[in-house]
């Protein structure tokens, strides 16, 4: 058990916010990547990225480039973003067409993805599109093309369901997006990694032990 | 001369057949051709097969088209959206077959199409339900699935200026899947906010070639939100 | 046999020029087609277009609408067509890389692509593109895929070659561009069709009777 | 912040290792790198694979880099072109070993190298002698051959604009193979005619957007011609 993460401080337990999420994983994206946030909570680290960075953020329906929710009266209805939310172009944006925005990112060449899920697998493999395999009306949208296509993926999410079971598993019993793609995860009580050995504790937020950790994780946490 | 500018709405929809599959462009409310669905609804075209991204929402576009019960089956990647009430009852009670298609699976099969790539071998979706009873193969490091190139007999789309010859641009997010379909069905027809003379259009600029395009109805926004 | 081509005017047998077959082949594209022209003698159709029609030409390095060859001290050296020469662009001509230029012609969109060819066999088989099977120092450039890519293919060549051999054959004995492909063929001698009944006659020129172009073809002609 | 401008073609070439596939953009004289070309000639890598659509001629470009013995393999839809005379002596000698692949192939494999599709099916060359032991396969009223991505280490492209971000616009027919083998290499390297302040360009016009370049080098006409 490695000394940082034992050091810990002690005290109750404070799970941290979505914003903080955003903003613990916002501190790991380098100057200069290009990064596609999925709909939902990933889509608040673009708020957080530190200001000496310049990240260029990509929508899947078609901008490279994109900026913050226009100003009110400043609306363009031709800008959304994947999540068909209004944003604003950067300078240095440039504008795609659906074939060529999943050809960037079926063909490797975005730096990172940003997932939400409904688990993750200590192989790496990622539920995220359907919650049964008998889903009434179901929708997968983009997201098996970025969880393949992105040369790292990372998932925000919260660690345990509201009803408390865990969203970290041996395996994922929810229908599939993608197979053994997930590399990091940033859940609201720790950072973890995906290694061949399995889930690595990273961080632990303040308060919470491993073994804490561990009881609310369906699978073994190296640490 | 060639000019691709017809008058109305009724002649740009002419000949749509029963049975037919028509692509329709859009992402979210952007880029779609709601004047031609309206259009589409009132030439009566039934049994229909629609590709598109979304299934529409509320009352309006797609969501009416599908109410009037002109469509027997739907191509899509995300018909499920907040609002898209219309869709999950059709869907619910076994009147609508829907084939759930990965977004970026989706825009390459009608690039495909239009490119006269028949199939191809795509990452995507690979060992997940989408994919079952497709042909897998092991390519590089991967599993990869056999898609099939997907062809429209028409496809609506929306452009924002068209010139006589059909070239288009678009605007922002409009591109969407609307420069995709453009060349993957057998009739294409667009609905243009702005119109230019020959020659306008820079030709570094163009996004549609007019080749793509049959026929084109010039609806301004004015008229749209009228 | 037909009226029409027994009532070719008696005679000394006048072959077509270059720039006559040219204009023939001309005469019949229809207002509106979108057409590629071979490098080579197919190129001379443009000039020969009747001026009513509106007829928009592809040349496959990326050009659609192009016109004709630019006065001296007008060129711009950016502009080139498929056979590297100068071009204008007319209003309305639109630009492309060659992963779009080929999806145009491979996905069926040109209503027509004039080639030149050194054998067409009766069953439409073109050979255009190497002159043997050992061909010492080959190049194929876009002919397979305009052979096979294009709604219509016509073939605009010699009815023979330098030494008098047929190139309306049975079988091609050269390598093939593509099978199947051509409907029609405009000579020096006639004009033929291809049918599923082998080569038929359309038209013949001035002095020559049916016999005479049969006598230097290598395959049946329907008249 | 991101700033892909190198100040010299010897940094722009750095790393280019011996056995790397390179491809090099242009047709026939238009949209050539011919500035990267000399750079990789003194940069000195050896053993090259070149992916190209012509050869070279005379004694510049392509023609000098094949001449300095560096290229082992070429692939290429159209070599033979007047005056292309090193690639004839070197081909016919046995020197350099040569895969000719359909124009139309060639731009396709490109593009599904960068678009991360790994093999496809195309109607292109069934049936001709330069498929011989390729997997064919009957797909709708057509025989088809089975194609593969083609991959580069690097890429030499010419363009007519760049930022610093990497956006990239052409011109007129200077786009050619550019834009495909952009995405298609580890490596990208541009050679550009004139330079934009970021946000100059807009993202309308943007043919090449920046994810699709690593390094630039600025390289005007005037330049060239000195």
């Amino acid at each position: 058990m490695r000394d940082d993460i034992l050091s810990a401080e002690a005290g109750p337990c404070r799970p941290r916010s979505r914003e903080e999420m955003a903003r613990r994983a916002a501190a790991d994206i380098a100057d200069g990547w290009y990064v596609n946030l999925g709909i939902g909570i990933p889509t608040l680290i673009a708020n957080h990225v530190p200001a000496d960075r310049e990240v260029i953020f990509q929508s899947e329906n078609g901008l490279l480039g994109f900026g913050p929710a226009p100003d009110e009266g400043m609306i363009d209805p031709y800008l959304i973003n994947a999540g068909k939310q209004h944003v604003t172009l950067l300078k240095g944006a440039a504008l795609l067409h659906q074939a060529d925005s999943f050809a960037m990112i079926r063909g490797r060449h975005l730096d990172l993805c940003v997932l939400g899920a409904f688990q993750v697998a200590a192989n790496g493999d990622i539920a995220n599109w359907a919650t049964s395999s008998n889903d009434a009306a179901p929708a997968v949208g983009g997201a098996m093309d970025l969880a393949l296509g992105a040369r790292r993926v990372w998932v925000m999410m919260e660690h345990t369901t509201r009803e408390g079971e865990p969203r970290l598993v041996e395996s994922c019993a929810y229908p599939l997006t993608a197979l053994g793609v997930v590399s990091r995860i940033y859940t609201n009580l720790a950072v973890l990694d995906v290694t061949p050995q399995g889930f690595r504790l990273v961080e632990l937020v303040a308060g919470l032990t491993a073994a804490e950790l561990q009881a609310v994780t369906a699978a073994p946490i190296l640490v | 001369m060639i000019d691709k500018f017809v008058p109305s709405v009724a002649e740009a929809l002419a000949g749509v057949k029963d049975g037919a599959t028509i692509l329709v462009g859009g992402f979210g409310a952007v880029g779609q051709p709601d004047l031609l669905i309206e259009g589409l609804i009132a030439q009566g075209a039934s049994a229909l097969t629609v590709v598109a991204n979304n299934a529409g929402y509320g009352q309006v576009g797609l969501a009416r088209l599908l109410a009037a019960g002109r469509v027997r089956r739907l191509v899509c990647s995300y018909p499920r959206i907040p609002g898209s009430v219309i869709f999950e009852e059709l869907y619910k009670s076994g009147r609508l077959e829907l084939e759930l298609v990965p977004q970026g699976t989706l825009a390459e099969r009608l690039r495909a199409a239009g490119a006269g790539i028949p199939a191809f071998f795509t990452p995507t979706g690979a060992g997940t339900r989408l994919v079952d009873g497709k042909e897998t193969r092991r390519l590089g490091a991967r599993d990869c699935v056999l898609e099939h190139a997907l062809h429209g007999d028409v496809a609506l789309i929306q452009a924002w200026t068209a010139d006589r010859w059909g070239n288009l641009t678009y605007r922002g997010s409009g591109r969407n899947f609307n420069p995709v379909m453009a060349p993957a069905a057998a009739l294409t027809i667009a609905q243009v906010e702005h119109t230019a003379q020959l020659g306008e259009l820079d030709p570094e600029v163009i996004v549609t070639p007019g080749i793509y395009v049959d026929r084109i109805v010039h609806h301004p926004a004015e008229a749209a939100h009228a």
